[in-house]
C-alpha cells in the first residue's frame, strides 16, 4: 500500500520522534510512505488569513492528486484543515476560482470536475486508517509484545473530532476509534472527563498561562482518575504534553505523556531505538 | 381616605407631552404634580416610530403641520441631542405609486420650506443597499430618529430636579368638582391599592387617547375617534437612515432605524376599545406585505416584536383617519363649564414640546404668571438613569472593557447589572417599587430578540439577592412582564421567532409550571 | 618587488576588509551579541562535525541540488589546489623540494584544476540564465545581490582564463625561453643555444622569429644541454592539456606576440585579478566563503531551547546567506505568499530584510509590519534550516528577529490587540479599508443568515473550554460575540479576547441547536481582526518614526 | 468521509433529541442495527426531569397526584392523544426501560410508580414530575418530615437566587435558612455547566462543605442548583451529604441545564457502546422509499452520504429544533412534508394570554399518527410502514401544559420501535 505521508510542520522540527515512530509503524506493516512537496496544511492560517489557509490545504490536495496517492497524516490539526479546505473550497465560488487559477499557475488542479481519470485523493488520519484500512483485527493479529495494561487516558485531539459534519471522522462526543486501537496494544483505556477536551496547544504561544491551566486541570483530572499514560494521536497534543513545563506538571502527577505511533509500535514489537532514533 | 398632595398644577399623562409640560411648568418655577396610571409613554409615546419628522409628510396633508415639524424638528435637534439620531431620510417610490403625487412632491416640500434633494436612482441605493432595485423616484430630507423613552425619561428627570413630583401607576378615580372647578383629584395607586387626593388650582389632561374619557370625569364631552396603529421591530437594523414611501400616507410605509433595530410600520384600524389592544396577524402581515415593496428583505427579516398605539384624534368630521389633523388639540374646558381644566392632545411625537409650551402658557395664563417658556433655548440635561434605554448603549461603554464585576443579565441587549442597579435605586427615589416592568421601561431590559425569556429570571434573582424582592413577588412580577411582553409577540411568531418564543413557553411553562398557579 | 609591494597592499586590503565586515557587524549593529557569557560559552559550544561536513563536502548543498553542489565542489577543489599549489608556489616549494610547477603531474593537475574552476563558473553563469530558472527563483531579489555575484564569477573566471593565457603564451614565447636560458644555463650562441632552442621549438612548441631549419642542429647535444639545464623544471608541456593546445593555436601569431611581450601582459593580467579577486573578497560575494564555516560551526538550536535561548541575532549566520533561494523553495509556508503577495514571507527575502533591520532597526514601518508578518506566518517547521547550503541556524534566526521586533514596539498582532485600548480599537478612521466590501472577505459574520438564528441559549458559550479555564480574564462567552454581529457591531467584536483566545476546538459548533457555526465566526472574526491589529500597528509604527 | 458514503442499517433515527436517543437506545439494545442523525445539543434543554402526566384536563385546577388517574380521564375523553392506546403498565414499563438504559452509564433515576412527585423549581414553584434524577429525589422530603430547610445559591451562578426559590416555601415550612456559597477563585458570573464541571474538583466540594457546615445542625435538609458535577453527579452529592451530614436535593434551573446534559453524555455513552452510529449534525434530505427499505441522503459539510434502512424513526422535534417549521401562513413537517395537523390560520395559533392554561391551539398542532406511532395520510393509511414518528412532534399533546414531555417522548419512541422489531422479526420468520 502506498500513501502520500504528510507528516505536518511539527515533525520536521519539533517531533523527529514522532515522526521516525510513525515511519516505524508503517514499515512493520508493509505501508509505503511516499513523500511529496507538501506545504503546511493551512491550519496556522486559519485565524491569520482564511484565503491563505484553504488554498494551502487544497493545494496539497491537488498534489496528492497529481501523484494518485491518499493523503495520511498523524496530525490531527493537519486532517481537520485538509477536511475544512474541502468544505470552503466547494462552498465559496468566488475563492474556488481564486484558488483554481493560483493552482494553474503550478499546473495543478483540485476541482472535481475537472476531467482526469485520477480521483481526489482521500483524507486519513494515521488512526482512521489504522482502524478502517488496516483493520482493527489485522492490527490485533499482529501485535507481537502487548503492553502493561497500565491506566490510560486518551486525549482525542479536537481538529479530527469536530465538527464531524466536516471531519467525519468518529463519533464527536463518544468516540471509539482510538479507544479500539490502544486497547489492543495491551493498555487499559478508562473514562475520563477531559478526553475530548482541547489540549491548549493553540494558545501556547499567545496565552500560554491558559494553556499551562488547561493542563493541569487535566493533569489532576487524570490522576484522580488513577492514569498512568495519557496518549495522545495528535502531534499538537504530543508537543503541547511534552514541553519541558508541561512535562513537570504531568510527572507531578504521575503521568506520562505518550504518542500512539510509539505505543503501538512498541506493542508491535519494533525495537525501542528504532521508535527512537531511526 | 389617604394623605393629600397639594400642588399648583397637576398634570395627568405621563406620556412626552405630559412629561414635557412638568418640565416646562416646572422652569417657570411653578409647582407640578405628574401622574400616570401605569408608568411614562405607557401610551401612543411609546408605541410610535421614534421618528423627529422632517416635515416631509405632511407636505401634502397638512402643510401646517408640515411647518411645525420642520422647525420644532431642527430645535430638538440643538436642545436635546442625546436622544437623537441624526440619520436623515429618504423618500421613495416604487412602480405602481401614484406619479402625480411624485412629481408634485418636490413643489410641496418647497411650499412647506422642507429641504429636499432629488436622488439619482443608483445613488440612493447605493446609499441604502436594503432599497428595492425598482425604485423609480428617490429624495433626501433631514428626517431624524428619537428616542421617545428616553425623551420622556429625561423630561421628568429634569422637572423632578426642579421641584415636580411623580406618581406612577397612580389612576385618576374621579374629579371633585365644585363651583365650575375642580377642587380635587382623588387618585388610585394600583399597586398598593391606596386612595389619595391631589389638590391642584390647575388641572392638565395630556392623557392623548384617554383625554375623553379624563374629561368626562370632570363633565366635559370631548368627540374622540380612535385609529390604532401597529409597528414591527426587526432584529437587526436594515438601514442606515428613515426610509419614507414616497405617496400619501398609508400602511407600512415607513422604516425608522432604532439604535440596532429598525422600525417598520403602521397601520390604522379604527378601534373602540382603549385598553386591551393589540397588534393582530393581520396588521402584521399587512405592514410586511407593504413594506417589502419598498424594502425586499423585510419580506423574510426575523422581527423581534410588534407593538402598537392608539392615535388621539379629535374628531370632526371626514373620510379617513389619516385626513383627520394630526396637529395637535389644546382644549380650554372655561367655555365646557369647568374653569381650572385643560386637555392637550393629539399631535405628533416631534411636536411634544411646542404642544407643551402651548399648554403652559395657558396654565400660566390661568395662574397669572408672566413667565416666558424657556424649553426652546434650555438644553434639556442629561442623567444617568435615563441612559439605559438607548439600544446597544452598554456597547459604547466597552462590551468587553466593563468591570469584571458586572455582571451581563439581559444578555441580547447586554444590560450589566450595574445598570440595573441604578435604575433601581432611581425608581426608590421616588418612592416607586422596582418590577420587572419598570426596569424593562427604563432600560432594554427584554427587547432584544430573547423577549425575556432568560433575563427576566437573572434580573429577579438579580433582585432578591439585593434584598429589593421578598416572597413571590418576584414570579408574579414575572407572570406580569412576560404578559406584556407576549401582548408584542404572539402576531409575529413564526420562523426562529417561534422557535425563540417556544424556547421561552419550555422555560416557563414547561419546567416552571407558571400557567398553574396564575391569577388569571 | 612591484609585485610583493601590491601584493602587501592586497593583503592589508583583506586583513583591513575582513575586520571591518566583522567589525560592521559589531558596531552598526545595536542588537549584536556583545553578551560576553554567551560567547566564552560559544567558543566551546563549537559545532566540528558541521564545520567538515557543510564547509569542506559542502554536504548540504548536496542535498538541495546536485548540480549546484557540482559547481560550487568544482570550484572549491580547484580553487584550493590552486590556491596552495600554485598561486603560493613559494611557499609549497619551500616545503616539498619536488615540487615543480613545469613538472609532472603538476602541470597537468594545474590544467585540470583550472578547468574545474572555469567549468564550475560556467554552470554559475549558466544558471543565471533566464530560461534555467525555477519558477520560485524568478521571487524578485535585490537588485545589487544578482549584480554582485556575477560580477565575482566573471572574475573568477577570468582569473582562470589569463591564467590558461598566461600559461600558453609563455610556452611559445622567445623572450621569455631567452631569459630563462639566460637566467639558469648561461648558454650563449656559442655553446649550443640555438641547438637548444631548436629542441625547444621541436619538443616545447617554442616559436622563434628566426627560422632554424636551414641551420644544422645538434640534437644530441640539445638533449644532453635539455637535460642538464632545463628538465628539472620542465616537462614536455603536452600534459598542459589546455594551454598547450591554445598555444598551438597561437604558433602562427608567436612572434607577433613576442614582439609586444603579451606574455608579460597576461602575466600582469592574471596577478592583478587575482589581487582584485582578494582585495575584494570581503566585499563581494565571495564572502560566504568565509561566513559559511563560522555560521557553520555554530550549535543548531533544538526545540526544547527554542523559547528560552532567544537572545540577539546572530549576524554572521545572516552574512553568510548567499542568497540562493532554497530555504523558500522549501518553504512551509510558500502559498502564503502567492496568495498575499507579502514576500518577507520567503526565507531569502526575509534574512535580507533582518539584516537591514539589524543594522537601522525598525527604519522603514511598512517593511516592519510586513517583515512581522511574514515572520508571524512561519511554522518553524525547519525545512529552510535543514536545507540551508549555509548551514545557517534559520529556526534561531526567524525565534531572535520575532523576539528583537518585539522589543523594538513591533509587537504580533495578538499582542498588539491586547495591548490596544478598547477607544482605540473602535476609532472608525482605523478600520482596513477593504473591511467587510471586498467578496472574498465578506463572510459568515457579513451575512444575517448565518447568525440571525441565534437564540442566545448559552450552550457555546458553557461548552468552552476558554470560558471555563480563563472564566476571571475573558469578556465576552461566544454568545455574546453573535450578539455583537446581531447588532451591528462586527468590528467591536473582532477585539474581543474571546475571539482571539478562541482554542478552534469547535466544541460550540457541534452543539449549537441552531447550527450557527460559531467557531468558524470566531476565526473569521479573528482573521479580520488582524487587519485592524496590522493598521494600528502600522499606524503606531509611523508614528514612531516621524518621533524621530 | 471516507468509510461512510453508504451506511446499510436496520433502523435510522432522526433527530437526537430525548425521544431519539430512547429510539436508538430501544433499538440498538433489541439488537437492530441502528443509525442515529441529528443534533444532541439541544438535549441541554431538556430539565431532566422526566414527566408522566402532571396536568390533566388543561384546565382542572391544581395538577394529577397519580397519573394513571389522569391517564384514565385521558383515555376516556380523548384518544386523539398520543397516550390514547397505550396501558398504564406499558408507559410504567417504558419508563423503566429508560431508567435502566441510563443506570448502565451511572445516571441514577428515581420513579414511584401512581405517584407524581412534586418538584421545586429555582422560581420556587412547584412542577409535577414522575422520574426523577436520584439528585433531586429528596426534595419531596419538603412534603414529609422535613421541615427546615437551608437552600443554597451560588455566587456567580445567574438566574438562581435561594430568596427567590424560598419565597413561596415559608408558609408550609418551619424554617427557610438561604445560604450563599462563593466558589474560590470565582468572580465573575460563570455558565452553569463550567460551574458543574468545577464541583468536580475536590478542593471545590471541600469549600462548598466548609461554608455549608455551620448550619447542619439548624436545618434537616438542603436545597441547592442543579450543578452538583456533570459526571457521577450522584456520587458527588453522596461525597457532600456524607461530609456535611445532611440530605441534598438539587433545583432545576433555567438551561442550559445540567440534569440535561447528564442526559445526553449518558445516551451518548450508551449508544455509542451499544454499537449505535452516530452522525452528528447531518441533516437528513430526500427520503426515497423503494422494495421495502429506505433511501436517504445524509447531508453533511463535506459531502453526502447515502443511507438506507429498513425503518425510520422521526424524532425531530418541534419548531425549536426544526422539526416543524412554521411559515407565516402555514406549519409543515421539514423532512417528509408529512401532513402536520394544525388551525386553520396564523392568527389562531396563539392566544392574547401567555401563561394560559388552555395552552396556545400551535402546541396541539404536529403530525397525527395511527397508535403504533406511524403517521398518517389523509385517507387515515400509515405513508409508509416502516416510517414512526415519535416524540414532541406528535400533534395532540400541548406537552408543557399537560407536563407530558418526555413521557409522551420515551413512550412513543418505545412503542414505535417495539413496532418496527415485531415487524422486521416476523419478517425473517
Amino acid at each position: 500500500m502506498r500513501l502520500a505521508y504528510f507528516p505536518g510542520c511539527k515533525i520536521t522540527f519539533f517531533l523527529k520522534e514522532y515522526g521516525r515512530a510513525v515511519e516505524a509503524v508503517m514499515a512493520a506493516l508493509g505501508v509505503t510512505l511516499v513523500e511529496l512537496p507538501f506545504n503546511c496544511c493551512g491550519n496556522p492560517s486559519r485565524g491569520k488569513n482564511f484565503e491563505v489557509s484553504i488554498f494551502s490545504a487544497i493545494k496539497n490536495l491537488a498534489l496528492a492528486r497529481k501523484y494518485g496517492l491518499d493523503i495520511m497524516t498523524p496530525c490531527k490539526c493537519c486532517f481537520g484543515q485538509l477536511k475544512h479546505g474541502v468544505y470552503w473550497y466547494e462552498t465559496r465560488k468566488d475563492l474556488r476560482v481564486k484558488i483554481d487559477r493560483l493552482l494553474a499557475q503550478e499546473g495543478l488542479f483540485y476541482s472535481s470536475s475537472h476531467e482526469s481519470d485520477r480521483q481526489p485523493s482521500s483524507i486519513k488520519h494515521l488512526l482512521s486508517f489504522l482502524y478502517h484500512d488496516i483493520g482493527i483485527d489485522t492490527l490485533e493479529d499482529k501485535i507481537t509484545r502487548p503492553l502493561e495494561s497500565d491506566k490510560t487516558v486518551l486525549q482525542q485531539g479536537c481538529h479530527a473530532l469536530r465538527p464531524f459534519c466536516v471531519t467525519g471522522f468518529d463519533n464527536p462526543f463518544a468516540p471509539q476509534i482510538f479507544k479500539a486501537l490502544v486497547n489492543i496494544t495491551g493498555l487499559d483505556v478508562i473514562d475520563w472527563s477531559k478526553e475530548t477536551e482541547c489540549c491548549g496547544s493553540p494558545v501556547a504561544h499567545d496565552h500560554g498561562d491558559l494553556a499551562l491551566k488547561i493542563l493541569n486541570n487535566k493533569a489532576q483530572t487524570a490522576n484522580r482518575e488513577g492514569a498512568v499514560y495519557i496518549c495522545t494521536a495528535c502531534t499538537h497534543c504530543q508537543l503541547q504534553y511534552q514541553g519541558e513545563e508541561a512535562g513537570h506538571i504531568l510527572s507531578k502527577n504521575g503521568l506520562l505523556a505518550v504518542s500512539y505511533p510509539f505505543v503501538l509500535g512498541e506493542a508491535l514489537g519494533i525495537p525501542l531505538e528504532k521508535l527512537r532514533l531511526g | 381616605m389617604g394623605k393629600t398632595i397639594e400642588t399648583q398644577v397637576l398634570v395627568i399623562g405621563g406620556g412626552a407631552t405630559g412629561t414635557g409640560i412638568a418640565r416646562d411648568l416646572a422652569l417657570r418655577g411653578v409647582k407640578v404634580a405628574l401622574i400616570d396610571k401605569s408608568d411614562l409613554n405607557a401610551g401612543a409615546s411609546g408605541a410610535n416610530h421614534g421618528l423627529l419628522h422632517s416635515g416631509a409628510r405632511y407636505v401634502s396633508s397638512d402643510a401646517e403641520a408640515a411647518m411645525e415639524c420642520r422647525s420644532e424638528g431642527l430645535l430638538l435637534k440643538q436642545i436635546a441631542p442625546h436622544c437623537i439620531e441624526e440619520t436623515g431620510g429618504l423618500f421613495v417610490a416604487v412602480p405602481g405609486d401614484d406619479e402625480a403625487y411624485i412629481a408634485d412632491f418636490p413643489r410641496m416640500c418647497e411650499a412647506s420650506g422642507i429641504p429636499c434633494r432629488p436622488l439619482d436612482l443608483k445613488d440612493a441605493m447605493g446609499m441604502e443597499p436594503c432599497l428595492s432595485q425598482d425604485l423609480i423616484a428617490a429624495f433626501e430630507v433631514s428626517d431624524a430618529a428619537i428616542d421617545p423613552f428616553k425623551l420622556s425619561i429625561e423630561n421628568l428627570n429634569d422637572a423632578l430636579g426642579r421641584g415636580g413630583e411623580y406618581y406612577d401607576h397612580s389612576c385618576l378615580e374621579e374629579f371633585i368638582l365644585e363651583h365650575d372647578k375642580i377642587a380635587g383629584a382623588r387618585v388610585l395607586n394600583t399597586k398598593t391599592r391606596e386612595t389619595f387626593l391631589i389638590k391642584a388650582d390647575i388641572y392638565v389632561s395630556a392623557t392623548g387617547a384617554w383625554a375623553g374619557r379624563v374629561a368626562s370625569c370632570a363633565g366635559v364631552n370631548i368627540p374622540m375617534v380612535y385609529s390604532k396603529g401597529s409597528l414591527l421591530v426587526t432584529g437587526q437594523r436594515m438601514a442606515t437612515r428613515v426610509i419614507n414611501r414616497l405617496r400619501q400616507a398609508s400602511d407600512g410605509d415607513i422604516l425608522v432605524p432604532g439604535g440596532v433595530v429598525s422600525i417598520i410600520g403602521t397601520t390604522s384600524v379604527r378601534t373602540d376599545s382603549l385598553d386591551k389592544i393589540f397588534p393582530s396577524v393581520d396588521e402584521v402581515d399587512l405592514i410586511i406585505n407593504q413594506g417589502k415593496q419598498m424594502i425586499p428583505a423585510l419580506g423574510n427579516r426575523r422581527y423581534i416584536r410588534a407593538y402598537c398605539g392608539v392615535r388621539p384624534l379629535v374628531s370632526a368630521g371626514g373620510d379617513g383617519d389619516r385626513s383627520l389633523s394630526r396637529g395637535f388639540s389644546l382644549l380650554d374646558h372655561a367655555g365646557d363649564g369647568v374653569d381650572n381644566f385643560i386637555t392637550i392632545t393629539s399631535g405628533k411625537l416631534t411636536t411634544y414640546r411646542l404642544m407643551a409650551e402651548k399648554t403652559s402658557d395657558m396654565v400660566c395664563e390661568k395662574l397669572g404668571i408672566s413667565s416666558a417658556c424657556m424649553t426652546r433655548d434650555l438644553a434639556l440635561p442629561q442623567t444617568a438613569g435615563g441612559k439605559w434605554t438607548e439600544p446597544g448603549v452598554s456597547l459604547r461603554q466597552g462590551a468587553f472593557s466593563h468591570k469584571k464585576e458586572d455582571h451581563t443579565l439581559c444578555e441580547c441587549e447586554m444590560v450589566p447589572a450595574s445598570a440595573i442597579d441604578s435604575i433601581v435605586s432611581s425608581i426608590r427615589k421616588n418612592s416607586g417599587k422596582p418590577d420587572l416592568l419598570s426596569i424593562a421601561l427604563r432600560s432594554r431590559l427584554g427587547k432584544g430578540p430573547c423577549q425575556g425569556s432568560s433575563c427576566s429570571v437573572r434580573v429577579l434573582s438579580h433582585l432578591y439577592d439585593r434584598g429589593e424582592m421578598t416572597g413571590t413577588e418576584g414570579v408574579d412580577g414575572l407572570r406580569r412582564f412576560l404578559n406584556e411582553r407576549w401582548k408584542g409577540e404572539h402576531a409575529l411568531l413564526w420562523g426562529t421567532s417561534l422557535a425563540q418564543s417556544s424556547l421561552k413557553e419550555m422555560i416557563h411553562c414547561g419546567l416552571f409550571s407558571l400557567e398553574l398557579e396564575s391569577g388569571e | 618587488m612591484t609585485f610583493f609591494i601590491l601584493l602587501s597592499i592586497v593583503l592589508f586590503f583583506l586583513g583591513a576588509g575582513l575586520v571591518y565586515r566583522f567589525q560592521d557587524i559589531a558596531r552598526k549593529s545595536r542588537f549584536f551579541e556583545k553578551d560576553q557569557d554567551t560567547w566564552a560559552k560559544k567558543i566551546f559550544d563549537l559545532n566540528i562535525k558541521g564545520f567538515f561536513l557543510n564547509t569542506l563536502f559542502q554536504i548540504k548543498l548536496f542535498k538541495a541540488g546536485k548540480l549546484r553542489w557540482l559547481a560550487h565542489f568544482l570550484v572549491i577543489l580547484g580553487f584550493v589546489y590552486l590556491l596552495i599549489v600554485h598561486a603560493m608556489d613559494g611557499v609549497t616549494s619551500g616545503f616539498f623540494s619536488w615540487y615543480q610547477p613545469g613538472i609532472a603531474p603538476f602541470r597537468f593537475l594545474r590544467n585540470l584544476a583550472g578547468l574545474g574552476v572555469g567549468l564550475g563558473c560556467v554552470l554559475f553563469l549558466l544558471r543565471r540564465l533566464p530560461r534555467f530558472r525555477t519558477n520560485r527563483e524568478r521571487v524578485k531579489r535585490k537588485k545589487g545581490d544578482r549584480f554582485r555575484g556575477t560580477a565575482s564569477i566573471l572574475l573568477i573566471l577570468a582569473l582562470i582564463v589569463s591564467g590558461f593565457l598566461l600559461e600558453a603564451s609563455r610556452i611559445i614565447s622567445e623572450p621569455r625561453f631567452d631569459e630563462m636560458v639566460e637566467e639558469y644555463s648561461g648558454l650563449d650562441e656559442d655553446s649550443g643555444q640555438m641547438d637548444l632552442e631548436a629542441f625547444w621549438v621541436k619538443n616545447y612548441h617554442l616559436v622563434l622569429k628566426e627560422d632554424l631549419s636551414s641551420k644544422s642542429i645538434d640534437y644530441e647535444n640539445a638533449a644532453s644541454l635539455n637535460q642538464e639545464y632545463c628538465l628539472d623544471c620542465h616537462d614536455r608541456p603536452d600534459e598542459a592539456f589546455i594551454s598547450t593546445p591554445l598555444a598551438l593555436g597561437a604558433k602562427p601569431f608567436g612572434n607577433w606576440l613576442a614582439r609586444f611581450r603579451v606574455d608579460n601582459v597576461f602575466y600582469w593580467l592574471h596577478y592583478v585579478i587575482g589581487l582584485l579577486l582578494l582585495a575584494f573578497l570581503p566585499f563581494s560575494r565571495m564572502f560566504h566563503l568565509i561566513a559559511i564555516p563560522v555560521a557553520s560551526t555554530r550549535k543548531r538550536i533544538r526545540p526544547q531551547s527554542l523559547k528560552k535561548n532567544m537572545g540577539l541575532l546572530d549576524l554572521f549566520s545572516l552574512t553568510a546567506c548567499t542568497n540562493c533561494g532554497f530555504c523558500s523553495e522549501v518553504c512551509n509556508v510558500y502559498p502564503n505568499f502567492q496568495v498575499t503577495g507579502n514576500g518577507e514571507i520567503l526565507p531569502h527575502l526575509k534574512i535580507e530584510t533582518v539584516k537591514t533591520m539589524a543594522k537601522k532597526g525598525l527604519w522603514d514601518a511598512r517593511t516592519v509590519a510586513r517583515l512581522r508578518s511574514g515572520n508571524d506566518d512561519c511554522t518553524r517547521c525547519g525545512r529552510c534550516a535543514d536545507i540551508c547550503p549555509s548551514g545557517i541556524d534559520l529556526i534561531r534566526l526567524w525565534e531572535s528577529a520575532d523576539h528583537l521586533m518585539t522589543s523594538l514596539g513591533c509587537p504580533d498582532n495578538y499582542t498588539q490587540v491586547l495591548g490596544t485600548s478598547f477607544e482605540q480599537w473602535t476609532r472608525q478612521d482605523l478600520f482596513p479599508k477593504d473591511f467587510g466590501n471586498s467578496s472574498l472577505t465578506s463572510g459568515l459574520a457579513d451575512q444575517v443568515a448565518a447568525f440571525e438564528n441565534c437564540v442566545q441559549c448559552t450552550i457555546c458559550t458553557n461548552s468552552c473550554p476558554v470560558v471555563a479555564h480563563d472564566l476571571n480574564q475573558n469578556d465576552l462567552g461566544p454568545h455574546q460575540v453573535m450578539n455583537l454581529l446581531r447588532l451591528g457591531e462586527k468590528h467591536m467584536a473582532t477585539g474581543s479576547r474571546m475571539v482571539w483566545h478562541c482554542l478552534t476546538c469547535y466544541s460550540c459548533q457541534e452543539l449549537c441547536p441552531q447550527g450557527i457555526r460559531v467557531t468558524d465566526i470566531l476565526l473569521e472574526l479573528r482573521t479580520q481582526g488582524q487587519k485592524t491589529a496590522g493598521q494600528i500597528k502600522l499606524s503606531q509604527l509611523t508614528n514612531q518614526g516621524s518621533d524621530k | 468521509m471516507t468509510d461512510l458514503n453508504s451506511i446499510d442499517c436496520d433502523l435510522l433515527v432522526i433527530g437526537a433529541g430525548f425521544a431519539g436517543m430512547v429510539a436508538a437506545a430501544r433499538a440498538s439494545h433489541l439488537g437492530l442495527r441502528t443509525v442515529l442523525a441529528g443534533n444532541s445539543g439541544s438535549l441541554i434543554f431538556v430539565s431532566g426531569l422526566m414527566d408522566y402526566l402532571g396536568v390533566y384536563p388543561m384546565d382542572a385546577k391544581g395538577v394529577l397526584d397519580d397519573p394513571a388517574q389522569g391517564l384514565a380521564c385521558l383515555q376516556s375523553e380523548n384518544s386523539t392523544h398520543p397516550y390514547g392506546g397505550i396501558s398504564h403498565e406499558q408507559i410504567i414499563q417504558c419508563f423503566e426501560f429508560v431508567k435502566w438504559i441510563l443506570g448502565k452509564e451511572g445516571l441514577a433515576y428515581h420513579l414511584s410508580p401512581g405517584r407524581n412527585l412534586p418538584v421545586l423549581t429555582a422560581m420556587g414553584t412547584f412542577k409535577p414530575s414522575f422520574m426523577v434524577p436520584r439528585t433531586m429525589e429528596k426534595g419531596s422530603l419538603l412534603f414529609g418530615e422535613k421541615k427546615r430547610l437551608l437552600l443554597i445559591d451560588i455566587k456567580g451562578l445567574q438566574g438562581f437566587s435561594a430568596r427567590q426559590a424560598a419565597g413561596g416555601l415559608a408558609k408550609t415550612l418551619d424554617e427557610v435558612i438561604c445560604l450563599t456559597v462563593e466558589i474560590p477563585g470565582i468572580t465573575k458570573t460563570i455558565p452553569p455547566i463550567i460551574l458543574a464541571e468545577l464541583f468536580e474538583d475536590p478542593g471545590v466540594q471541600e469549600s462548598f462543605v466548609r461554608q455549608v457546615l455551620p448550619f447542619s445542625n439548624r436545618v434537616d435538609i438542603a436545597g441547592m442548583p442543579a450543578v452538583c458535577g456533570v459526571h457521577d453527579s450522584l456520587g458527588i452529592q453522596q461525597k457532600i451529604e456524607k461530609m456535611t451530614g445532611l440530605d441534598l436535593f438539587e433545583i432545576p434551573g433555567i438551561p442550559p441545564s445540567i440534569p440535561g446534559l447528564r442526559l445526553k453524555n449518558a445516551f451518548e455513552k450508551r449508544l455509542a457502546a451499544l454499537g449505535v452510529k452516530f452522525l452528528s449534525n447531518t441533516r437528513i434530505k430526500d427520503p426515497v422509499f423503494n422494495g421495502g427499505k429506505f433511501i436517504f441522503t445524509g447531508v453533511t459539510d463535506s459531502g453526502k452520504l447515502s443511507i438506507s434502512a429498513k425503518g425510520a424513526v422521526l424524532g425531530i422535534g418541534r419548531f425549536f429544533s426544526k422539526g416543524l417549521n412554521a411559515g407565516r401562513d402555514k406549519i409543515m413537517e421539514t423532512l417528509f412534508q408529512l401532513d402536520v395537523r394544525q388551525p386553520v390560520t396564523r392568527s389562531l395559533w396563539h392566544g392574547t394570554n401567555f401563561l394560559t392554561r388552555q395552552g396556545h391551539k400551535i402546541n396541539q398542532a404536529g403530525i397525527e399518527t395511527d397508535q403504533r406511532f406511524r403517521p398518517l395520510k389523509k385517507g387515515g393509511q400509515p405513508v409508509f410502514p416502516g416510517l414512526y414518528a415519535v416524540g414532541s412532534i406528535l400533534a395532540h399533546n400541548d406537552w408543557m401544559r399537560l407536563k407530558s414531555g418526555s413521557g409522551v417522548s420515551l413512550v412513543s419512541a418505545c412503542t414505535a420501535v417495539d413496532d418496527f422489531y415485531q415487524g422486521v422479526t416476523k419478517a425473517k420468520i
